[in-house]
């Protein structure tokens, strides 16, 4: 025998998915709402989410390298995602100084601080955002009008900005259902938000992309969408007049965004389907009572930070169903 | 020397000492203390109110009205230079903020017009609503100026309404809620304070 | 005040730690384990109730009554000093399995600033006898939640390869920072 | 003993907020300014030095047993003094303190220094003690306030740094309280490293 | 609707090349090294000494103990020492060198292909033929057969499984002795439910084999008892807790045995053997083994004498393909690989895989991303990232609560890690650690 032979343990052949591969999917996931944001805010879309994608991968090689002295993992794709969540959750006219800033906070702070991908506790994207809300509130709930033809002066409330500002007026839903979108522009997107956040429609077939390619599982999106039908559709039952109905709800204000794209990222959400589930129904429960009784109109970032707190408690609490029973 | 023993003597008889040692020390420096707390109560409502409405050396007694039947009541402070009104500085609410209710002190002169206002406390959101503080009261920015505007000629409301005031950028309800807390205060001027005045114009 | 808000208020939004920090030291110092944490939120939750109950009573009826406020601070960290030494006493006596449990927390707990704190802020908001307890019962709530969140986070934490500079406290308290941050959401709700 | 070394350890080697991680309410609770901070500093200070030069002079004549209740009776009486002459000189600093000027009584190093040192060695050692760690735990609050408030609100004791638009609100909220103090504690630990 | 179990599970392509290939007779090898211990428990011990002239299917080494096997020579002539040669990992293991000459068989043994159906023994004393003849499991765990066919006190069989799932990817040797020794397998199956005391016997079968399914369900009516249960494809299902979960629907509870829930489990190749021992009285001394592999011009299923250098069998098939990185024995999920191709193949070689180089190394070990397909896949329903960390950090009892012990060492985790991590080495790492704290306890 002339060739050394290799040897380790079992098993000896390995599935062909890779860390890359589940990051380019997401990728993949993404471009459809992006290339509608890009028709609805125009080149200023793109230019948001280049630099925020430049940002993250930027920050994330310098610290590493510089910082933490360690092999940079630019290369698994799992920065250029958080850039783009990051971009899809702020408006397209956003200062590049802010932007940037939120890049830093998401992979410095959210990510590299607990050691990089796969350890964070938080979802870094989000905590970028959350952070650029509270810090720069005024410039990021400043959204440009829908033009096509890139941001002018003219900014536009999201819908559920119009809702709450009616609300907060002493007006019924009668009386303000008038100003609000119809729902296939809802759908379609074409109102006020932020980038990535106002076509439900492209959101759900990024989503259903990553059902097939088995990316996500379908336990998390079901949870949050559905909790917050149901606890949308009991205060629309008891008073229509300051309730506005379920589905509205569900096709505002980053909810796809939140429940297709955010709640599912693996590192930060529970391992098994039931605690999944569980996890998906306290992001619906406390997205709803932001929205229904908080300052916040969306509430849909928060209710993700705080159950990602959760997760350890859940993962702890929730163990896959064990062969041969409970010892 | 030599550690005192744990006896319940001992450890009472300590213990009773540090009390009445500590008890001792207080009452003196309480006593000590007692009228610069006191002045300095005095001073910092004096302040306030001294904030908003200039130029006088004495308030006279609190007056209470409720112009609207609203949750709370309105606080009206009388300043006096030379003994002569020269200003009112009200406290007033409005429960429509953002987040509840907003507390601002109002000083209005003689005619009703805004001399200042000071925001006693608020919950609005930071960054946003909080501005409120300063946002009216930027003499550089004549459309969300609020100084020398009169409640009574205009009622003051934000542009969006039809109003002539800027309201906070992307804070149209705190900006609503902090006028209307502008406007109840000239209201609980126009009903206590105006027709004294007017009544001491017509007779002289 | 309805008793709903001041619930709310205390629990989510103005978390007793994570808004208005106070019993710092046992979150960030019995956080590491989640079986510890949930023994000191028991524990604190019994005498933080305990102890605004007694330092009402006597503001009500010994300092207000002879306009001697000032000794305030003075007269309730001897309350709670002294009845955190009689808990102990009387658990040991009455139920050693309760004393097991909680034991090792109460004298930790007479420097928990959060439960003189609560006492003080009962008095200052002017609530009644029944408004502090509640206010008492869901502080200690919040307190627990902030601290059995950390717990299981902290916990998870150990199993991951933090940087070696950040590791414990000062992750502890970025997470904290993320944590308060989220909680913020909860801004308006009351 | 090296009083100077006594004097200086409070500042970084064994800072009470970096490096023991005592104090930690006020530290977080209170330092949305530079301002604030140092007045809490310098408030826990005379606390820190008043406590611990009683409890040096009187330790022999307490018994064991009720030395914790004493010296907590002999803390909360120079507690209330600072509370009633702030609110007296003060009261905008005491109103923006607000709760924890009450709560240095329960603030781990009043009461951690008076029993680890006060309690065994003499006046002037237990005096310089306290300074040190007082002006220690001063130095670490105001350097924390003097953060978020640069970060924050682009002042630096009241003097504006750089224009409004341009801060980060969230520091000088609860939430940037705990942030800046988890990367100020990663620093010491790496320079106390280097 | 097909059986299966329930929990996790994974496809790895089938890659059974070898499955359209008759299993034939290997050359008889020049020298033999037939290894003391080839079962799980007490290695036998030797009774023959160098010079001794032993004839096929004569005993060479005894059974050690209880849980322990007979070793009788695979091959007639002389032996040549008793040495150390190295075993799969290269460490020296005790073993007995023939070196060959003719083939000359006991007189005892029946050598004729007809079949025998009937049997005059009673229970224990077929109990008592297995054990003489050295029987282990086929499948690759090698657990002496005798043992398992004495329930312990208190604890009674229903059924008999015969595993002839084969889900291993290219293995195809119990595809084809069932394909060509049906009526033997079936005779086989009824002695073992003899021995057993139970009338009830299922025959597991991927649906991957139809040929086999068919051929056994209609052949199976002529013996009492005997069904045939075609399973979903999926992986371990020939792992004994699944294909017990599977078939009947019962779970083995966790640290128990199948009896405790009534079961005995047995491989379709040790079927054959018990056959051949009881009703041809002849030893394990051969087996079916496939050589296969993604290069391998003419992958086979060769008949082989136990101590047969496994070099010989890569030379029956034309030799090591060039670009062979790894070489295994047993299937790709749970075969171990050589370390060179010199050892022998001893009673628990199902396989001979050769992998290509370019398959042979692992990726780059990167960090866990949590997207939890390892727990999805895990059938025992662990969560191996957990186990993974857990025993990475030495955290024993962590590891016990979290029923490291439960593991089956199937490999679906790390076959299916998108990181590419070891998942299964550090979970066996943690399982030796926690093993040894459970035993320092019960002492």
């Amino acid at each position: 025998m002339s060739n050394l032979l290799t040897v380790s343990p079992s098993p000896h052949v390995h599935s062909d998915d890779s860390v890359q591969k589940i990051m380019y999917r997401v990728i993949v996931a993404m471009i459809p709402a992006l290339i509608w944001s890009v028709v609805v805010f125009g080149v200023d879309a793109l230019r948001v989410t280049l630099i925020a994608v430049a940002a993250s991968v930027g920050f994330e090689y310098l610290v590493q390298r510089y910082v933490m002295k360690v092999k940079p993992s630019v290369s698994d794709g799992s920065a250029l995602i958080t850039g783009m969540l990051l971009a899809f959750n702020v408006p397209a006219n956003l200062p590049w100084w802010i932007i940037i800033i939120g890049a830093f906070v998401s992979i410095g702070i959210g990510k590299l601080s607990f050691g990089g991908i796969g350890t964070n506790i938080f979802n870094p994207a989000l905590v970028g955002r959350v952070f650029l809300l509270i810090s720069f509130p005024v410039q990021m709930t400043s959204y440009p009008a829908p033009s096509g033809s890139g941001v002018d002066a003219v900014t536009a409330p999201t819908p559920l900005g119009l809702l709450k500002e009616g609300l907060m007026n002493g007006q019924p839903i009668s009386e303000i259902a008038g100003n609000l979108p119809a729902a296939t522009d809802l759908l379609m997107g074409s109102t006020g938000g932020s980038l990535g956040e106002i076509s439900a429609l492209m959101l759900i077939i990024g989503g259903i992309y990553m059902l097939l390619r088995k990316v996500i599982t379908w336990h998390t999106p079901v949870a949050v969408l559905g909790s917050m039908f149901v606890v949308a559709a009991i205060f629309w039952m008891i008073d229509p007049e300051t309730y506005i109905g379920p589905a509205y709800h569900l096709l505002t204000g980053g909810a796809m965004l939140g429940a297709i794209f955010m709640a599912t990222d693996m590192v930060s959400s529970p391992m098994t389907g039931k605690g999944q589930l569980i996890y998906g129904v306290g992001i619906g429960v406390i997205t709803m009572s932001i929205r229904l009784f908080g300052a916040y109109p969306e509430g849909i970032s928060f209710a993700i930070l705080i159950m990602n707190a959760f997760t350890p408690l859940i993962n702890n609490s929730v163990k896959p169903k064990r062969f041969g029973g409970k010892k | 020397m030599a550690k005192r023993e744990s006896t319940f003597i001992n450890m009472l008889l300590v213990l009773t000492l540090v009390a009445l040692i500590a008890a001792g020390t207080l009452g003196f420096v309480y006593v000590l203390t007692e009228d610069a707390i006191a002045e300095a109560k005095i001073k910092a409502q004096n302040e306030a109110i001294q904030s908003v409405v200039p130029g006088f050396d004495e308030i006279r007694e609190t007056i209470v009205v409720n112009p609207d039947e609203g949750p709370e009541d309105l606080e009206i402070f009388p300043a006096y230079a030379g003994g002569e009104l020269v200003g009112v500085a009200v406290k007033s609410y409005s429960m429509n903020g953002f987040s509840g209710h907003i507390g601002v002190m109002v000083g209005l002169d003689l005619k009703g017009n805004i001399t200042g206002y000071q925001v006693l406390g608020h919950k609005e959101t930071p960054g946003l609503g909080s501005k409120m503080g300063i946002w009216f009261n930027n003499a550089d920015k004549p459309g969300q100026y609020v100084i020398g505007r009169n409640p009574g000629t205009a009622k003051l409301e934000v542009s969006k309404d039809g109003g002539e005031v800027d309201a906070i950028t992307a804070s149209t309800i705190t900006s609503r809620a902090f006028l209307e807390a502008l406007n109840r205060a000239h209201a609980g001027f126009a009903e206590k304070i105006l027709p004294e005045l007017n009544k001491s114009v017509t007779t002289p | 005040m309805s008793y709903f808000v001041i619930i709310i208020s205390a629990i989510l939004v103005n978390n007793i730690v994570l808004m208005q920090f106070l019993g710092i030291c046992p979150f960030l110092g019995v956080s590491k384990r989640l079986s510890t944490a949930a023994g000191m939120a028991g524990a604190v939750t019994f005498v933080m109730v305990l102890a605004t109950i007694v330092t009402y009573i006597i503001q009500k009826l010994v300092l207000e009554p002879f306009s001697i406020q000032f000794l305030q601070t003075i007269a309730f960290i001897l309350i709670i000093a002294s009845l955190v030494q009689l808990v102990e006493i009387i658990l040991k006596k009455a139920s050693p399995s309760l004393y097991q449990a909680l034991g090792i927390f109460l004298p930790l707990i007479t420097t928990n600033c959060a439960i003189l704190g609560v006492a003080i802020m009962t008095i200052q908001k002017n609530f009644n006898l029944l408004e502090g307890v509640v206010f008492a019962v869901a502080s200690s709530i919040g307190f627990g939640l902030a601290l059995i969140i950390f717990a299981g986070i902290r916990e998870h934490l150990d199993l991951m390869n933090v940087p070696k500079g950040l590791k414990g406290t000062p992750i502890a308290l970025i997470t904290a920072g993320i944590l308060a941050m989220a909680f913020m959401g909860f801004s308006g709700l009351v | 003993m090296d009083q100077v070394k006594n004097f200086t350890k409070g500042f970084i080697r064994e800072n009470p907020v970096f490096v023991l991680l005592l104090g930690m309410c006020p530290t977080l609770g209170v330092t949305s300014s530079a301002i604030n901070g140092l007045g809490m500093g310098l408030a826990t200070t005379f606390v820190l030095v008043m406590a611990n030069i009683v409890v040096s002079l009187v330790k022999s004549q307490i018994p064991d047993k009720v030395r914790i209740p004493a010296f907590i009776v002999i803390i909360a009486t120079f507690v209330t003094v600072v509370e009633l002459v702030m609110q007296a000189y003060v009261p905008a600093l005491f109103e923006s303190l607000g709760l924890f000027i009450p709560l240095i009584v329960v603030n781990c190093i009043v009461l951690g220094r008076a029993e680890a040192f006060a309690s065994k060695n003499n006046l002037v050692s237990s005096l310089i003690d306290g300074l040190g760690m007082g002006l220690g735990f001063s130095f670490a609050l105001t350097l924390l306030g003097g953060i978020r408030e640069i970060l924050g609100s682009g002042k630096i004791f009241n003097i504006t740094i750089f224009p409004e638009d341009y801060v980060m609100l969230l520091f000088v909220l609860a939430p940037g309280a705990f942030i800046v103090l988890g990367y100020l504690i990663a620093i010491i630990n790496k320079m106390k490293k280097a | 609707m097909l059986k299966t179990f329930k929990l996790g599970g994974i496809h790895p392509p089938e890659n059974k090349f070898s499955a359209g290939q008759a299993i034939r007779n290997a050359e008889l090898p020049k020298v033999v090294s037939i290894p003391v211990a080839q079962h799980i428990g007490t290695p036998s011990i030797a009774v023959v000494a160098k010079g001794d002239k032993v004839k096929v299917g004569q005993l060479i080494a005894k059974s050690g103990g209880f849980v322990s096997a007979n070793i009788h020579s695979s091959v007639s002539g002389t032996v040549a020492k008793l040495d150390q040669v190295p075993d799969s990992l290269g460490y020296p293991k005790q073993a007995i060198i023939i070196n060959v000459d003719g083939d000359e068989w006991l007189e005892s043994i029946d050598l004729s292909d007809t079949l025998v159906k009937e049997c005059d023994l009673d229970g224990p004393a077929i109990v008592q033929k297995i054990n003489e003849c050295g029987i282990v499991g086929l499948g690759g765990a090698t657990f002496p057969t005798h043992v398992k066919l004495v329930p312990p006190k208190g604890m009674k069989a229903e059924y008999l499984l015969i595993n002839g799932v084969e889900c291993e990817p290219y293995l195809t040797s119990d595809h084809r002795l069932m394909l060509e020794k049906s009526d033997e397998i079936l005779v086989g199956t009824s002695l073992l439910m003899k021995a057993l005391n139970v009338d009830k016997a299922m025959i597991g079968i991927e649906n991957n084999k139809p040929d086999a399914i068919s051929l056994l369900k209609e052949k199976s009516s002529q013996y009492k008892g005997v069904q045939v249960v075609p399973l979903k494809v999926k992986y371990p299902q020939g792992g004994e807790k699944q294909l017990i979960k599977a078939a009947t629907g019962r779970e083995v509870p966790s640290g128990a045995l199948p009896i405790a829930v009534g079961c005995v489990v047995s491989n379709v190749g040790s079927a054959f053997a018990v056959y051949e021992a009881v009703q041809k009285n002849k030893p394990l001394i051969e087996r079916v083994v496939t050589v296969t592999g993604k290069s391998v011009q003419n992958p086979a299923n060769l008949k082989v004498r136990i101590g047969t250098p496994v070099s010989e069998l890569i030379a029956a098939i034309g030799g090591l393909p060039e670009d062979t990185g790894k070489v295994i024995s047993g299937g790709p999920m749970m075969g171990k690989a050589l370390a060179n191709v010199d050892v022998p193949v001893t009673k628990g070689t199902s396989g001979i895989l050769m992998i290509p180089a370019k398959e042979a190394r692992r990726d780059e070990i990167k960090p866990c991303i949590r997207c939890s397909r390892c727990v999805t896949a895990c059938p025992m329903g662990l969560e191996p990232y957990l186990l993974m960390t857990v025993a990475e950090k030495n955290l024993l009892e962590r590891a016990e609560a979290e029923r490291i012990m439960d593991c089956i060492e199937c490999g679906s985790c790390s076959y299916t890690c998108p990181s590419s991590r070891p998942l299964l080495d550090y979970i066996r790492f943690g399982k030796g650690r926690v093993g040894a704290l459970i035993r320092a306890r019960k002492n």
